[in-house]
């Protein structure tokens, strides 16, 4: 997609529109066939959750594909609208529950953006410690829901859930608690890392090539796997950038962007990391675009607890209560594990936002589900849909 | 059976057990029997509904291993399981399914309200979509208190649970509910109303403490 | 060749399986009601309040001042503040007499234990406790603590988060030493009050 | 490698060069992000979007969120109304003069340039007001990323975008009537008061 090369017409042009679904399937096709319509979900144990989907089949073939969403709709953005603005990072730990610090770190970042605050060097180091720590835990364990939606019942899930722990025990330490860190405020971080917890994450971070290699001699070659995840799921370049695909799904497909590089937020802008890139945008290129992001994220440790200056962890002008920014807007938005989070706030001067809006990348990643999964099989749409990486806390909020 | 035998007498076949276990000789009664088996062998549902699922799912991983209490297998058909664990939280377009998965477990059936928000919808109660507590629709046997509770309350709630189903009586008045026959298995499901899911509540199972005006 | 790959994850398994006989870093099951973790010193799972002197109910620090009641994100909080003062039975508002709560109770069904009531409480007061094997079938009795239910010794925090409980102690011993220098200050030979046992872990320090 | 931020002036500029007969107006934003944005009419708003995104120089091909916001009726009380009145002789009186806004929802768009890598330039429309008039034309035939935040737009805000696929509901059922996200709505009443209950009662 280089601008050299992109001829625009033929870019627009190659993005399908989105399909309605006003009037209903006939029951039979052109054939005479049944058609057989199907509810995955909310209740499915490869649907990560309570998603469902109402699937059209023809034979075993998709032809239609329609998401269905609100299952775990629990109101965080009403919520927050009606507390404080320091009430609502506990809350966004339960947006992507498996990354509570990366959301975390997007709010905060929002909210600093609004309130103009800034953030010590100590605290920005610390954030991108937790944040690809965060990264690690979370693509590690997608590999492992992604292999147990696959049939391999249990065991790349079970050694990822081992190396997760070890994460765990890390945030626990560190913050308190094992999934819900509640770790950042405004202007800095709560508690400051200890000597020891650094030489502790050191350590992890030395391990961690080692069990990527197991990982990766365990999986990666697998013909099953090739077999099942090869040539399944494409998507377009155009359609991802189109459909607002962000995080692995989009440079799965090829496309450089990555909201580290791009708006180089917090410190990354000092770390040397590549960005992976797919060549095909199937399900194979989604599974190893999280296992290369993995060996970069073990980088980005490795150069950011090396470097990680002196020095207070919070901004001295920020406070803990009664944050009342004055009337505007922001949009501030990170690279989480799942893709680009956003946060949209809006103030009144009042101390509630006026408006919370979360982007959340699980959701908009849904947009091409259904032009993913047309025309393959029952089976395919559950591989699909385990490589684009949803959790639900978030897609529905 | 322990029917028809006192308190005393509970206390004297006890030691008698115990003085003959000493020599070899293991007795037991039926009732026993019946509950070892059962609370040794509780398959939860596959069912996770938000946060709290993944600490479930890392219970039943490497380090906490639900396996070792006879949870072996999560069942992802309601009709092979006896328990579910309502991991997470349940929200009003999610509630009706909930039911409809409990009333397709066979009896004994339990259930587990994990987390703050399965118990009374935690920090999301005041959300208009949530459903405050999994107990107004089906009855629930231990409750975690906790956001998420650890890997390890939710073993000592399964705990709980055993103990719960080991101290059952087969017969008499205090015999659990699955023996009762007049008692139902099944709750009817909520439906979707325009603003509010209808009924609200079910009378027969919500039992919420009384205002009392002080 | 066709079963390559397979052949090296199922070699890959067999090293774990092997493995798991001879490294801890392989088999990491922890038997748990028998064999527990150690919980780090940061851990929290549902607020408890302080009191000092053997009188929990006295000595609570706690002066309903519901800083934490407002701030809490899920407003699990509950304070009735009492009409009356108790004397500063605690000996950290030098000598002062002080409200406290008539009724203070969290309703840990609702609480997502986010530690936020501990940041804002300026006392010093309440802070987190690491019990979490509650499970009840007790839906309305068993999880709607009463301050009785709430109230731990400070030698409690201290032996759970011994770095933290050190520090509260040296702010409190601090405050306490500032309050008493101007008075001191004005009044030079005003009597030293009996100092509590606070003193002692600051200097400690 | 970061672009350099384009000003929310010269979209404009753009746009109106473009786009003959589309009315854009800039929404300073006073907090220290300086996010300003453009709010498009409904006529052109389509068109216009059509252009931001197929600008060589712009190239807003990522619509990264979009979101519905409710403005309620206000009342803008402007004190500074300095009013001359013939009193005998002519004096200077200020007087609060209260003038109603009505409320109107709004439809927020977050662009940015994957190609060129900058952004965010921000669009927004905006509706007649809360009641009938709610109709907005649907950019999803521009950007698929507004497929699923229209219908939740439409779901939790109720405004109507003419012109998208799918318009149904996606968050709630669809039985559902509110629109929950309104400033004004008001949730079910929970028949018992629980933590009253226990408070009272434990």
């Amino acid at each position: 997609m280089s601008p050299e090369t992109a001829n625009l017409e033929e870019i627009v042009a190659q993005v399908p529109p989105a399909r309605g679904v006003v009037e209903p399937l006939p029951p039979v096709n052109a054939e005479g066939e049944q058609l057989l319509e199907i509810s995955m979900g909310p209740h499915h144990p490869s649907t990560h959750g309570v998603f469902r989907m109402n699937v059209v089949l023809e034979g075993e073939q998709v032809v239609r594909l329609k998401p269905v969403f609100g299952y775990l709709h629990r109101n965080h953005e009403k919520i927050a609208e009606n507390a404080a603005y320091l009430a609502a990072i506990p809350y966004t730990d339960r947006l992507d529950y498996l990354c509570s610090m990366t959301n975390n770190w997007g709010y905060a970042l929002a909210v600093e953006k609004l309130a103009g605050i800034g953030v010590p060097e100590r605290a920005e180091y610390i954030r991108v410690i937790v944040a690809e720590l965060t990264r690690l835990q979370n693509h590690a364990s997608l590999i492992g829901f992604l292999m147990q939606d696959m049939g391999m019942s249990g065991t790349p899930l079970m050694y990822a859930f081992r190396e997760r722990e070890k994460i765990l025990d890390l945030f626990e330490s560190l913050s308190g608690a094992r999934m819900m860190c509640n770790y950042m405020r405004f202007g800095g971080v709560r508690v400051d890392t200890s000597a020891e917890w650094l030489r502790q994450v050191r350590e992890l971070n030395g391990e961690f090539p080692r069990f990527l290699d197991e990982f990766e001699s365990l999986l990666a070659g697998n013909e099953i796997l090739m077999g099942r995840a090869q040539g399944v799921g494409v998507l377009s370049p155009e359609l991802a950038v189109s459909s607002g695909a962000s995080g692995p799904m989009l440079r799965a497909s090829g496309v450089n962007y990555d909201v580290r590089k791009v708006d180089g937020y917090g410190v990354y802008d000092r770390f040397s990391f590549r960005v992976p890139l797919g060549d095909h945008g199937d399900v194979y290129d989604r599974y190893m675009m999280r296992v290369l992001e993995m060996r970069e994220s073990v980088k980005i440790l490795e150069q950011a607890v090396r470097d990680i200056p002196a020095g207070p962890i919070m901004d001295p002008k920020a406070r803990l209560r009664g944050l009342r920014p004055k009337a505007g807007e922001a949009y501030g938005r990170i690279e989480s594990p799942k893709g680009e989070l956003g946060f949209y706030l809006i103030s009144d001067g009042t101390g509630n936002p006026y408006r919370y809006r979360v982007r959340p990348p699980s959701l908009i990643n849904l947009t091409v589900l259904e032009d993913m999964c047309l025309g393959r099989g029952v089976a395919d749409v559950v591989v699909i849909l385990g490589s684009v990486d949803i959790v639900l806390g978030e897609v529905d909020r | 059976m322990r029917a028809g035998l006192g308190g005393v007498m509970d206390e004297e076949l006890k030691n008698l057990k115990a003085e003959l276990s000493k020599h070899g000789v293991f007795t037991t009664t039926f009732e026993e029997l019946y509950n070892w088996g059962r609370k040794n062998s509780v398959w939860p549902l596959t069912f996770g509904l938000a946060c709290c699922a993944i600490e479930m799912i890392a219970t039943t991983m490497a380090r906490y291993d639900l396996a070792r209490f006879g949870a072996e297998v999560f069942r992802a058909s309601p009709r092979q399981a006896d328990l579910i664990i309502v991991s997470g939280t349940v929200t009003k377009k999610m509630a009706p399914q909930v039911v409809r998965l409990y009333n397709q477990m066979p009896e004994p059936k339990y259930v587990i309200a994990m987390g703050a928000c399965a118990i009374s919808g935690g920090p999301f109660r005041d959300g208009y979509n949530v459903l405050k507590g999994i107990d107004r629709y089906i009855p629930v046997d231990v409750h975690i208190p906790g956001c998420p509770p650890r890997p390890e309350a939710l073993i000592d709630a399964f705990m709980t649970l055993q103990k719960k189903i080991d101290a059952q009586q087969l017969t008499g008045e205090d015999r659990p509910r699955h023996l009762k026959e007049d008692l139902p298995s099944e709750f009817p499901v909520p439906e979707y109303g325009e603003h509010d899911l209808e009924p609200p509540n079910n009378a027969e199972v919500w039992n919420p403490l009384k205002v009392i005006q002080k | 060749m066709l079963g390559i790959g397979i052949i090296q994850g199922l070699v890959e398994t067999a090293r774990n399986f092997f493995g798991s006989y001879t490294s801890k870093q392989r088999l990491t099951t922890v038997q748990f009601p028998d064999e527990r973790l150690i919980q780090p010193e940061a851990a929290r799972v549902f607020p408890f309040l302080v009191y000092d002197t053997d009188d929990w109910e006295k000595g609570l620090r706690c002066v309903a001042c519901k800083i934490c009641e407002v701030e809490c994100p899920p407003q699990c909080i509950s304070i009735t503040k009492s009409a009356d003062k108790k004397p500063d039975y605690s000996g950290i508002y030098s000598g002062k007499p002080q409200f406290y709560p008539e009724k203070f109770d969290i309703d840990v069904s609702v609480c997502m234990s986010c530690q936020i009531c501990v940041e804002v409480c300026p006392f010093e007061a309440i802070k987190m406790d690491n019990a979490f094997e509650l499970s009840t079938d007790d839906r309305f009795g068993g999880l709607m603590w009463d301050k009785q239910r709430l109230a731990m010794p400070n030698s409690h925090y201290q032996a759970i988060h011994p770095t933290d409980a050190a520090e509260s102690d040296a702010a409190l011993a601090e405050k306490k030493a500032k309050a008493e220098a101007k008075p001191a200050a004005a009044a030079a030979a005003a009597p030293a009050k009996p100092a509590p046992e606070k003193a002692g872990a600051a200097t400690e320090r | 490698m970061r672009a350099e931020p384009i000003t929310a002036e010269q979209v404009k500029a753009a746009i109106e060069a473009a786009v003959p007969g589309c009315r854009v107006q800039v929404l300073a934003n006073a907090s220290p992000s300086g996010q300003h944005s453009l709010i498009l009419d409904h006529e052109h708003a389509a068109e216009a979007a059509r252009f931001l995104r197929d600008d060589p120089t712009l190239r807003l091909d990522y619509c990264s969120n979009a979101t519905g916001v409710d403005w309620l009726d206000s009342e803008l009380s402007e004190k500074v109304k300095v009013k001359k009145l013939v009193d005998g002789a002519e004096t200077e009186v200020e007087e609060v003069r209260k003038t109603k806004v009505p409320g109107y929802l709004e439809a927020v768009y977050h662009l940015y340039s994957v190609e060129k890598k900058h952004g965010p330039v921000i669009v927004r429309m905006r509706t007649g007001d809360r009641k009938e008039d709610v109709h907005l034309p649907s950019l999803t035939g521009v950007w698929r990323s507004a497929e699923f935040q229209e219908r939740e737009i439409f779901d939790l805000y109720g405004v109507i975008f003419d012109g998208h696929p799918d318009l149904r509901r996606l968050l709630m059922w669809d039985e559902f009537k509110d629109y929950p996200m309104r400033k004004d709505y008001v949730p079910p009443a929970d028949d018992d008061d629980l933590v009253g209950a226990e408070r009272s009662g434990g």
